[in-house]
């Protein structure tokens, strides 16, 4: 199992870790009982993401992917980042290990759940549509 | 690899000793014969591996040289052992029971075997990592035939009263395999004072060549052979026999022998040095197994709060290889199963370190690893979401 | 061995390369790696077993790397083909066809299956040693699951149709897979072209090391794991990865490949020299298989009214090593199985002799082969009680 | 599986070898089917072995227990040349690899063949009790 020097680079040196004090949305995914924890929290302009960051606990993959959303979605508008795929996730950190797919999963969703956040706290329709599904067969063994 | 490395992971491969390789080149490309022909190069690669059974079968004393069977590794001992033993005469059921926190050479044979007719128990290890002989007459039956646990765990480190659970075995009339892997050369190993019927080794584990194991069978079992074909190895394991191979883990585990005294004092030394800096300067951290019989060169640590593979490869970053788990599991995603059999709560046991010191580990490796790795943990858990909120009520 | 040695035996091992030897240095003491371990020293060994892989794939135009699976040897892909191919997914029952000459370590499996709920047929070879696609054909049935024939012969040296008897068993809808153990690198082999799904190959015989072999095995297939455990080799085949066995297999594939053209030329020459020359010199003597496809570097000759470990053992006596039957049936006391398939009469058979030219074998070699062979032959007639009254009319 | 020293000295040169012309007694054992054959010729004077010679098609093992029991025969008288035995052929040469422990049978009963024939021909009976018993854990495999 070999992880890209893209994931490697975000592993080492992740953009955007932290925790946005006065956040408009927080998303928090995981489970330590699995080893991953991700939580993400978001400032929102204009229906615009203009701010967001994470903490994460999890393997490399976890850490990547978490720090390669960031860069991703910062400037999207809420539409359109909800619909970042694990697919693009890993293609952008230029593949994952088919062990690690889940990962990407986690990030993705961890970004839903503070969109939604942010839409549920001002009185709006979630628009995530929930968590992506994971398709059996990529996970692993 | 030009930049200085520091390798600590001696417990999922070791560095080939350049005595063994000086030890094996000469049945490359001189003696190079078949074993099994009988012309005079066959003749003379048959000495040299009869030579290596010898030297070998002495090594862990075992009463002739056929017990000993030069195999592919630990992995094929395990397998013959396991299926080769509990299948022998035809045989298509009976009671087995094996540790939980085998290794998965062991525990999959294990398991095809309990899909094939016999009714396979897990024992538990207790908490403090040791398979204990009241827990295992607890589970022998009358129809018990084989009874398996590993010498050493390759996670924990921890050392299993072999001799008592063999007894334990043979007196309820089953056999006894232990997968010693981790433990030869480390840990005297002596089949006869042990009272084991089966034992496997690998060469790998103890600066011998990738690709070769033994297989120790006491004389006079039933046996079916797991590889099956011309016959070698006294009709017990079919396949051309590897004399080089042969030769390299008769020499690795007479050095190992011949340094194991001083070895184990200068690596416990090492290794308790390594265990106190950390758990010394780490808050919510601690040793598996202290206070059970440990192999001297291991420390398997839990950092509550962090994930192993994240430490692995920050520590890595800087020059520094260990593991977390066992090497193969990595990928998966389950907590490692030998410390779910210990039963360390699953949102700790990803935080499991495994560092295996070696023939040349330093002090200076030592102190590189604990300077290397407190800031990596602590680093780590700044960037968890969860570390203040579960951990942080202990301290800080 | 001081003495100057003629090694003419080549199909029971060959001597490694030195370039090979070469090849496998680094990955013994620098490259040590473990191939699954996640850090640095890890995935260097790793690149080296994916290096090896690539290059072996390359070498026999498999699809993709991971239809080679790194083995310990000739007898472990046997075994692992033919009981991982028949059991996977739980199968317990189907018909499977194998030849009559086959290798012990497909015979012996094919045995076992037989045993345990499938349907076996030996499938004989004609007379001059050749399996005939027909004769595959009339034995095939709706429930075939798998063929097995070898590419070629260890005893008689002949070449089996492979890409015909491949089409017959697909054509039924069987697994088709060949034990290539003595034809890689002497007789072209290319996965795709001869459509097979499973191939058998082993290190020793192409001047590689002892204890490496490969399985190719076609993608998607199912198949039962047959050494299990850390769930390496893409959970093909468990047990840390031997990488300076990989790359020492790679690099003695590659040697072979790059020379096999040339080989071809130089040994079929050598051995027509030989044969020419013993039959004509020696009465009552003939070569197996000579109006089928041969190797080229393989004479089975049949000495009638001797013994072939007599003549094998005065050749020794005189620097020269040879075989009789097949290596591992020295030591039975029935004719080899191979000439028996071929019904080849006992009181003839037991006057094998196989002689297996190599890398180093040279003309002079041959000419001294003959010189000492014609007067161990006379001798050993001339102390015979029956070679007169049984093949005395034929002249001398 | 390897010879003795012994038994290669007896392979290599092997005593006594050919056809007494004319023979006090012939035993002619073994097959061709197997692979082994003997025929043992003796002279007899005064119940004792004057003369033994054999010919043997087999294996190193064959010619050399033939080889062998000639040396031992020369010499004895004929009551005590039927009693040697296969574990003292074996023993004479240093051992035998146990899946050539038949051949040293070969000899034993190419020796009794001889005696009877000689005995039969003179209007004795035979005295060796026929051929020795081989177990079969000695038939190799
Ligand atoms: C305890 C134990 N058993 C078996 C094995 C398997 O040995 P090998 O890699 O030589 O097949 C290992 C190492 O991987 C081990 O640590
Ligand atoms: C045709 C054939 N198959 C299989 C084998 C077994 O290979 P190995 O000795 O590498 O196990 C051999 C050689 O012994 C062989 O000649």
């Amino acid at each position: 199992m070999l992880y890209s020097d893209k994931v490697m680079d975000h592993f080492g040196n992740p953009h955007n870790v932290g925790v946005i004090e006065d956040a408009d949305g927080v998303g928090e995914v995981g489970n330590p009982v699995c080893g991953d924890m991700m939580k993400i929290t978001i400032k929102v302009s204009d229906d615009h993401l203009d701010d967001i960051k994470f903490q994460t606990l999890g393997c490399g993959a976890a850490i990547a992917t978490s720090s390669v959303i960031t860069d991703m979605a910062r400037g999207l508008s809420l539409e359109d980042a909800v619909k970042i795929t694990k697919a693009e996730i890993a293609q952008e950190l230029d593949g994952l290990p088919p062990a690690k797919m889940h990962c990407s999963v986690l990030a993705a969703d961890g970004l839903r759940a503070a969109v939604d956040d942010y839409l549920v706290k001002n009185g709006r329709e979630p628009i995530s549509g929930g968590p992506e599904l994971v398709e059996d067969d990529e996970h692993g063994r | 690899m030009t930049e200085r490395r520091i390798y600590l992971d001696n417990a999922a491969t070791t560095r080939t000793d350049p005595r063994v390789v000086a030890a094996m080149e000469p049945y490359f490309t001189e003696t190079y014969g078949n074993a099994n022909s009988l012309h005079a190069e066959g003749r003379a690669a048959h000495k040299a591996l009869e030579d290596a059974r010898a030297r070998v079968a002495s090594a862990i004393n075992a009463s002739r040289p056929d017990e000993v069977l030069f195999t592919s590794g630990g992995t094929e001992s395990d397998n013959s052992a396991l299926i080769g033993l509990a299948t022998a005469g035809g045989r298509t059921s009976g009671h087995i029971v094996v540790s939980a926190f085998e290794h998965h050479a062991v525990l999959e044979p294990a398991e095809w075997l309990g899909k094939h007719g016999f009714d396979v128990t897990l024992l538990k290890p207790r908490p403090n990592g040791v398979v204990h002989a009241d827990d295992l007459k607890d589970v022998l039956r009358d129809d018990t035939i084989m009874v398996s646990v590993m010498h050493g765990n390759n996670e924990l480190g921890t050392v299993q009263p072999i001799a008592e659970l063999a007894t334990a075995a043979r007196e309820r009339g089953a056999l006894f395999h232990t997968d010693a892997a981790q433990t030869l050369g480390k840990v005297e190993f002596d089949v006869a004072a042990l009272g084991v019927d089966a034992a496997s080794f690998s060469g790998h584990k103890i600066y011998g060549p990738k690709g070769t194991g033994v297989l120790f069978l006491k004389k006079g079992l039933r046996f079916a052979p797991y590889l099956m074909g011309g016959g070698q190895e006294f009709r017990k394991r079919s396949g051309t026999q590897n004399v080089p191979g042969a030769q390299g883990f008769a020499t690795a585990l007479e050095i190992m022998a011949a340094e194991r005294e001083a070895e184990t004092i200068r690596l416990t030394a090492l290794r308790d040095r390594f265990e106190a800096a950390v758990v010394g300067r780490l808050e919510n951290t601690y040793v598996n197994g202290t206070d059970a019989p440990r192999m001297p060169h291991l420390t398997s640590l839990i950092v509550k709060g962090v994930e192993g593979e994240s430490m692995l490869l920050h520590l890595d970053a800087k020059g520094i290889a260990v593991s977390t788990g066992s090497a193969c599991s990595s990928g998966s995603l389950q907590a490692s199963h030998v410390l779910m059999a210990i039963d360390c709560p699953q949102e700790i046991a990803h935080g499991s370190l495994r560092v295996s010191l070696g023939r040349w580990t330093t002090e200076a490796d030592i102190d590189c690893l604990v300077d290397a790795l407190i800031p990596i943990v602590e680093r780590l858990r700044a960037m968890s979401p969860v570390y203040e909120k579960m951990f942080g009520a202990s301290g800080a």
